[in-house]
């Protein structure tokens, strides 16, 4: 295990993990925050993913990494997911603020 | 005057008249009728004026082709052209547009309510229906038959009777499932289509209106097809180009799906598009709510002129296009002419409401026309019988203009009785005769004519049809012959319990006033051009026939080109057991006579 | 090359891109010039409205593409103004990269990708930035007239729109993953506080909570898959990625199937939740009963059209026809010499002509003749499976939503509800002629050239009706303070003009002839029969025939129901400011199909730069 | 075999931070909970980030992500969730949905990543192919294995410059045909245009409304 270089896929691989994690949590949490929650790391895996795309030296076909454009698109998607996280927290806020609650499943003046 | 500005101006007229009715501040119900009675009438008299010889515009007789033919370009990417002209089986159906709209509009003193947006509908449906018989583009000619839909469907829905939402909406719903049909069958055509094929190339030489849109294309296409270089397709949506297409080139004989060929399946999606405003007999089912819940004046248009357009389609689109097609159609669709005529006529025998009676005897008539046109296979000699299959036509399209006459009639006397007594119960009137004589006179002729009686319009087109059918199956003709004693049966018996009889025994009694001038030079007209027609079908024959004539030549032709030369199929014919089992063979076996 | 000289280039290119992305430009400058507004004491008198309508005013002049005579005369080009202009500011002598290179024009034209290769500046990019910026302004005069936003908000609401709709810009010209989803980002984030405009009512609140949980959660899935997709390919940029895709399955590749399949699936999960497709389209009925008409408006007219731009750009500029010869990294370091790549290809071209059968011979012959001309520009048969693919999901997808949007709108009681139904099953028939163009794509340019025009002649038509019967909607909200249909019982004998435009605008939404909806329907159906999918045309007619029902349930509400008797009065004049609003919506509608070649003329220039 | 690689040992620890944390995050039932161990799980991502060689990227993962959304996510945590609210309990139905749900996706997710042989790492990819380009690299992996897994480090200059649209990580040569490698000067100027809208907006829902006259709409 520790003998053996690591390659893109063992990223994919930590990379998948937090793909489901975030999937589950967004479909299981009840709480606006909890599927907030959910999505960064759905994001972070992307995240993830890009920057292991990124390095060559981590696959045999070296020349088909994404080099420096895999992490400017890394470094893009965390400025837009802290601005999306932003807005989430406001708008959850303002929903809380007309509700009481930050329980999803309370929802329920829109039939859904 | 140029035929483009001519028939434009008699199209377009009516719409002049609606914008009119919408920018007059504060206009009255009776302006409103006035000015849309004038109106209608300037197109009515600019249509009857093609009638009399030695104008400078009168429409020839005995001339097949097509007159006062024009084409501006509309959208001459899309080869869509906005093509109008008048031919034998046009011309006739627009002067009867004209007088029945004309007719209906005078009969709509009794609408009051929103007169405004009710004269306007109406002068629109004008121009719509005006359209589809005008238009010799196909893309245009579906177009305006969708415009005809839409002030239609507001027409019952708002000034109908008590179940009028209803009806409306089953009358469009009906109409605009079979439009999707069509606009897919349209779609295709115009895909399939290629008028740069050599065969075409006489047609394409000849014909004015393709040499001045897309002649030098198509030429151009031709030669170098000739020359076996590769072409792109030109499509179009000419609908004479297509006819040429269908009857000369077998561009719409690819298989397409379930190895039936492209234009069998054309040819259906175009046959349920026209058998449903036609109707006919599965898909009749809108037109008795439509008509009872129409108002008078619509309830004459819809089935004075409406009904005809499925006809129109029939004879203009259908058969014309797809002769392979309709040939392996003959027995189906003549089948079920034959179940509309019968059915039609048994469920009017069945009717307790007057309306309703009316409506389903329309049901009954138009399979006539159905019948008419599917005569197609009736062979003499190995060739297909053109004389026979032009009869059919002729009794068909006769069959049109006399129903067009004798229903408007008909639901004019009956809107005139519901006027007065408010009720349609057919149990509930009888003697009729003593309160309203000229009104009972004027009726009797009118249902006579539509019962087929000798001397009446009804007549020539029934007989045409019966006798071609008799060639074509005598079967099928003495079954349709049938009709005739149904249709008698129940027109007289409504005659009978309507009219005659000792006494008026239903409610509001004292309304039975006699007929107003006015109604009674409606339907004194009406019965007027029913006994011209009856005693002078050459007053309408020498119009039509000759193209008639002409579509029923060029297709047997066809027919007859495609049965012959090949050794091979004439062996099959005579061996079917033995042949494959393509649609070829199923083609040859069907059409044994 | 030196360094200064890449510095110089880009330079160049940065200059040369500016000049034609002015309107976006324009669009934030007018953003900045709204924030800054409130610092003085004396700017909060100054109507926000006007400031946003003459930004939006100015970018939309802007963004007609202006004049070049470069394609009729290069020479002229060369010494035209800007060019002068250029070559003073970069450098004393002319760079090195025109020198070297016939490709480089002297400035930007349609056909070209500007800010190095991120943004395609084509026919499409420029219809979809008129288009969008034209509803801008018709929408901001829209709420000039309702009233919605009020004074307070204005500024804030006003630039949310303004910010999304350099969004909306960025998708619909994106060349480049990263674009593509900045752009969705950029568009959704205001969508989601939009929806939320009216803060203080609980269900605007609850409609802005779940379109942003959802949209965060679709944006996440779809970066997922944008990584996937950008990895297994080597690179981010779409020409590049369709190259190597192309590529990889002609040198038998099979071992990134699944990556690719998976990556594709999750970015058309994020797109057809941004279209609101069937299975994703569950947050746009809650969204558009919560939010108000006006936004209704915006996310139904606008985001839809985007999104379709997008979705365009993705699915043509995956499967095969890279708009120029690419210089990304990564093909570069890929080493594909000319020679190599000819090699690929003839072995292509080969398979080719065995695969077709005997009838596509000589079609065949062509193809090949052209692979050896122009190797690198021209799709060839190895991504007909993925084009195959594509085909059958988005088709898929178009008619499970049309069919789904039309049956779910049956049984709506609101009329935003029901809009919002109604704007599902139109986006089922906007993907549809994608589906057909990318079925075209490897047998006929000219058919999926047609294709795509259909969806811009659909987009025009669109943007009448649902503008008009959004702005009807809001409209009658002011003054009967309800937007369930049965409070619209009988108003057409209050408002009889209006209830007239908005019949018009259902019957155009049935497509219904002589209506603008039908010449987009019609073209629709067109590009689908040619492209032979068939099944996907009958279930385009079968669901006009569904669609009927509920739009004329709502019209026969308006003028056949008696009006009750509790309902403050609806009069709307048709001779008033809102009234001649909607008429000036609805004549286009009524009077589109008179205007067809035109129209045509005009969506196929922008459709053909996507084949050149 | 004895050639004990630390760069692989430190993947591991890092990859087991990251992956445990974000189960915890999905089990957890206090909010607080929850959001701390977020905060583990990105800052284990972000030491992913450096081992891959992304020294920026890992720096911004910290910076903005952990530092700036966490404390934004505590802040709407302690601004929202009063008493009652902040452990929320999943029903057992929803439990059974997602481990439904987990193993399909890690079904279809698992096998995608290994189903590209090339992604494996250098030396194993390297043994398991045979084309010649990849040979070559074989022999170079085998030369020197300590080194090939942090040869390309990316550095800031790099990533600066491309974000003003000059790339000078491609091989000039290349450069030179007349199409311009991606600069990313749009993007990186867009972006601060939205970043502001984004503002606005926050700020406009977030901040009370201003008392004047009740609202005419329903």
């Amino acid at each position: 295990m520790f003998t053996q270089p690591i390659g893109v896929a063992h990223y994919l691989v930590v990379g998948a993990i937090l793909f489901v994690c975030g999937i589950v949590c967004m479909t299981t949490k009840r709480n606006t925050i909890g599927i907030l929650m959910g999505v960064e790391l759905v994001l972070s895996a992307a995240i993830l993913n890009f920057v292991a795309f990124s390095q060559p030296a981590f696959r045999v076909d070296q020349e088909a990494s994404l080099g420096i454009d895999g992490h400017v698109f890394a470094l893009f998607a965390i400025v837009l997911a802290a601005a999306e996280a932003a807005v989430a927290l406001a708008i959850a806020l303002n929903y809380y603020n007309n509700h009481s609650t930050i329980d999803v499943d309370r929802a329920q003046d829109l039939q859904g | 005057m140029s035929s483009a500005a001519l028939l434009s101006s008699i199209l377009f007229f009516p719409c002049l008249g609606a914008l009119v009715i919408l920018f007059w501040a504060r206009i009255s119900p009776a302006m409103c009728q006035k000015v849309s009675l004038v109106c209608s009438g300037l197109v009515a008299l600019a249509t009857f004026s093609f009638l009399l010889p030695g104008l400078p515009w009168s429409f020839a007789p005995y001339e097949a082709t097509v007159q006062h033919g024009f084409a501006l370009d509309w959208i001459p990417s899309f080869q869509i052209y906005y093509y109008l002209g008048l031919d034998g089986i046009s011309f006739p159906l627009v002067v009867l547009t004209a007088g029945v709209s004309f007719l209906a509009i005078a009969a709509s003193g009794t609408i009051k309510k929103h007169a405004v947006s009710y004269y306007i509908l109406i002068l629109l449906l004008i121009t719509g229906m005006l359209g589809v018989f005008l238009s010799l583009d196909l893309f245009l000619f579906y177009i305006f038959w969708e415009v005809v839909l839409l002030p239609m469907y507001f027409l019952i829905g708002i000034w109908g009777g008590p179940r009028k939402e209803y009806a409306a909406i089953k009358f469009f719903l009906y109409t605009i499932f079979g439009s999707i049909l069509m606009l897919i069958a349209l779609l295709m055509l115009y895909f399939a289509s290629d008028l740069t094929d050599p065969r075409l190339e006489e047609f394409v030489k000849s014909d004015t209106i393709i040499q001045q849109t897309v002649g030098s294309q198509a030429l151009e296409g031709i030669e170098a097809r000739q020359a076996d270089d590769a072409v792109q397709p030109l499509h179009t949506f000419n609908i004479l180009a297509l006819q040429k297409i269908g009857q000369l080139t077998d561009q719409f004989d690819e298989p397409l799906l379930w190895g039936y060929s492209l234009q069998w399946w054309a040819f259906l999606l175009l046959f349920i598009g026209f058998a449903i405003k036609l109707p006919l007999v599965p898909v009749h089912t809108w037109l008795p709510d439509a008509h009872v819940e129409a108002p008078t004046p619509i309830s004459m248009i819809l089935a004075g002129v409406l009904l005809k357009m499925g006809g129109y389609g029939l004879i203009r689109i259908c058969y014309p296009i797809c002769p392979e097609a309709a040939q392996w159609f003959a027995y189906p669709v003549a089948i079920l002419g034959v179940i509309a005529m019968l059915y039609g006529a048994f469920a009017a025998l069945a009717q307790w409401d007057f309306k309703r009676l009316v409506a389903y005897s329309s049901v009954s008539h138009m399979g006539y026309v159905v019948l008419g046109l599917a005569v197609c296979s009736v062979y003499a000699g190995g060739q297909v019988d053109s004389q026979a299959w032009a009869m059919g036509m002729n009794g068909a399209m006769f069959q049109m203009i006399a129903h067009g006459i004798s229903s408007a009639g008909m639901f004019f006397c009956v809107g005139m009785l519901y006027d007065r007594v408010k009720h349609r119960q057919l149990d509930q009137f009888g003697g009729l005769f003593h309160r309203m004589p000229t009104f009972s006179g004027l009726s009797f002729g009118i249902f006579f004519a539509s019962m087929g009686l000798p001397g009446l319009c009804g007549f020539i087109g029934e007989i045409f049809v019966l006798l071609s059918t008799w060639k074509f199956s005598a079967v099928l003709a003495i079954v349709g012959s049938l009709t005739l004693l149904l249709t008698a049966g129940y027109i007289l018996w409504t005659l009978q319990r309507v009219y005659l009889g000792f006494e008026y025994h239903g409610p509001l009694p004292e309304k039975l006033s006699p007929a107003t001038k006015g109604e009674i030079s409606i339907l004194g007209v009406l019965l007027a051009f029913a006994i011209l027609l009856g005693i002078y079908p050459q007053s309408l024959f020498r119009y039509m026939e000759a193209t008639v004539t002409q579509t029923a030549d060029a297709l047997a032709e066809r027919l007859s080109a495609k049965e012959e030369p090949d050794e091979q199929q004439a062996q099959l014919r005579i061996d079917p057991l033995e042949a494959p089992a393509d649609t070829k063979t199923l083609l040859v076996e069907r059409v044994q006579p | 090359m030196s360094f200064y000289q890449l510095i110089v280039n880009a330079k160049w290119e940065s200059w040369a891109s500016t000049l034609v992305y002015l309107p976006e430009i324009v669009l934030c400058l007018t953003i900045v010039i709204l924030l800054l507004l409130r610092l003085p004491r004396w700017g909060s008198r100054i109507s926000s409205l006007g400031i946003a309508l003459v930004g939006s005013v100015i970018a939309f002049v802007l963004s007609i593409p202006f004049e070049t005579t470069a394609e009729a005369n290069p020479e002229a080009a060369t010494t035209a103004q800007p060019v002068s202009l250029l070559q003073e500011e970069t450098s004393p002598n002319p760079p090195d990269i025109e020198a070297s290179s016939e490709e480089t024009k002297a400035y930007k034209q349609p056909g070209d990708t500007i800010f190095s290769g991120l943004i395609v500046y084509d026919g499409l990019t420029i219809f979809f930035r008129q288009l969008l910026i034209l509803f801008v302004v018709a929408l901001l005069i829209l709420m000039g007239l309702t009233g919605i936003p009020d004074r307070d908000s204005g500024a804030d609401v006003f630039t949310l729109i303004l910010g999304a709709t350099v969004g909306f810009s960025l998708m619909v010209s994106s060349n480049h993953l990263l674009i593509a989803f900045l752009g969705v980002e950029m568009a959704s984030v205001p969508s989601y506080v939009l929806a939320g405009t009216l803060k203080g009512r609980r269900i605007a609140s609850e409609a802005a909570l779940k379109f942003a949980l959802y949209g965060a959660g679709a944006a996440g899935v779809m970066l997922y898959g944008m990584s996937l997709m950008a990895g297994a390919l080597g690179s981010a940029h779409l020409p590049t990625m369709a190259e190597n895709l192309a590529q990889l399955t002609a040198n038998g590749v099979d071992d990134r199937q699944l990556v690719l399949f998976l990556g594709g699936l999750m970015i058309l999960v994020g797109l057809a939740f941004k279209l609101s497709a069937f299975p994703f389209h569950f947050w746009c009925p809650d969204v558009f009963e919560g939010a108000t008409a006006e936004v209704d408006a915006f996310l139904s007219v606008a985001s839809k059209a985007a999104a379709i731009g997008l979705l365009l750009r993705f699915a043509i500029g995956i499967s095969g026809v890279p708009g120029e010869p690419i210089e990304a990294p990564a093909a570069v370091a890929q080493a594909t010499s000319t020679e190599e790549a000819k090699n690929t290809f003839d072995i292509l071209a080969i398979s080719q002509t065995e695969a077709t059968s005997l009838t596509f011979a000589a079609q065949a012959d062509q193809e090949k003749t052209k692979l050896e001309e122009k190797p690198v520009t021209d799709p060839d048969s190895s991504v007909v499976p993925i084009q195959d693919l594509i085909v059958f999901l988005i088709g898929l997808m178009a008619a499970l939503t049309t069919t789904f949007g039309n049956l779910a709108a049956y049984g709506q009681t609101n009329i935003k509800r029901l809009m919002a139904y109604s704007t599902i099953a139109h986006a089922g028939y906007l993907m549809m002629p994608v589906a057909a163009a990318v079925a075209l794509l490897s047998k006929d340019q000219a058919g999926a050239q047609e294709a795509v025009a259909s969806v811009v002649v659909y987009l025009i038509a669109y943007f009448f009706m649902n503008l008009g019967v959004f702005a009807i909607i809001a409209l009658l909200r002011n003054r009967i303070r309800s937007e369930e249909i049965e409070d619209y019982a009988g108003i057409v004998r209050e408002s009889p003009g209006l209830v007239v435009c908005f019949g018009i605008l259902m019957f155009s939404l049935i497509g219904l002839p002589p209506l603008a909806g039908f010449l987009g329907k019609f073209w629709i159906f067109a590009a689908l029969w040619e492209a032979g999918l068939i099944t996907l045309l009958f279930i385009g007619g079968l669901n006009t025939f569904f669609s009927i029902f509920y739009y004329l349930r709502v019209l026969k509400v308006m003028v056949l129901s008696p009006e009750p008797d509790h309902r403050s009065p609806a009069a709307i004049p048709i001779i008033s400011w809102p009234g001649l609003y909607v008429a000036a919506l609805t004549v286009p509608v009524a009077i589109l199909l008179v205007f067809w070649e035109p129209i045509r003329v005009y969506s196929l220039w922008a459709a053909a730069d996507l084949f050149q | 075999m004895d050639n004990i690689l630390w760069h692989s040992v430190f993947f591991w620890a890092f990859a087991v931070i990251t992956c445990g944390f974000a189960v915890m995050v999905v089990l957890s039932d206090n909010i607080v909970r929850m959001a701390v161990a977020l905060i583990f799980s990105l800052s284990g991502a972000a030491g992913l980030f450096l081992l891959a060689g992304a020294d920026f990227v890992g720096a911004m993962q910290l910076m903005i992500y952990v530092g700036g959304t966490l404390v934004l996510l505590i802040f709407g945590v302690m601004l929202t969730a009063q008493g009652p609210f902040i452990s929320l309990k999943a029903g057992s139905g929803d439990w059974i949905i997602a481990v439904v749900m987990v193993g399909l996706s890690l079904a279809m997710l698992l096998p995608m990543a290994w189903s590209v042989p090339d992604w494996h790492g250098p030396a194993m990819g390297a043994s398991e192919t045979k084309t010649t380009k990849q040979t070559a690299l074989q022999e170079e992996a085998e030369a020197d294995q300590e080194t090939v897994v942090v040869e390309h480090n990316v550095s800031v200059t790099e990533i600066g410059l491309s974000l003003v649209g000059v790339r000078t990580d491609l091989n000039q040569e290349d450069q030179e045909s007349g199409q311009l490698p991606e600069g990313y000067l749009l993007p990186f100027e867009i972006v601060s245009v939205h970043l502001l809208v984004i503002l606005i907006g926050a700020a406009y829902l977030a901040r009370a409304k201003r008392p004047r006259k009740p609202t005419k709409y329903p």
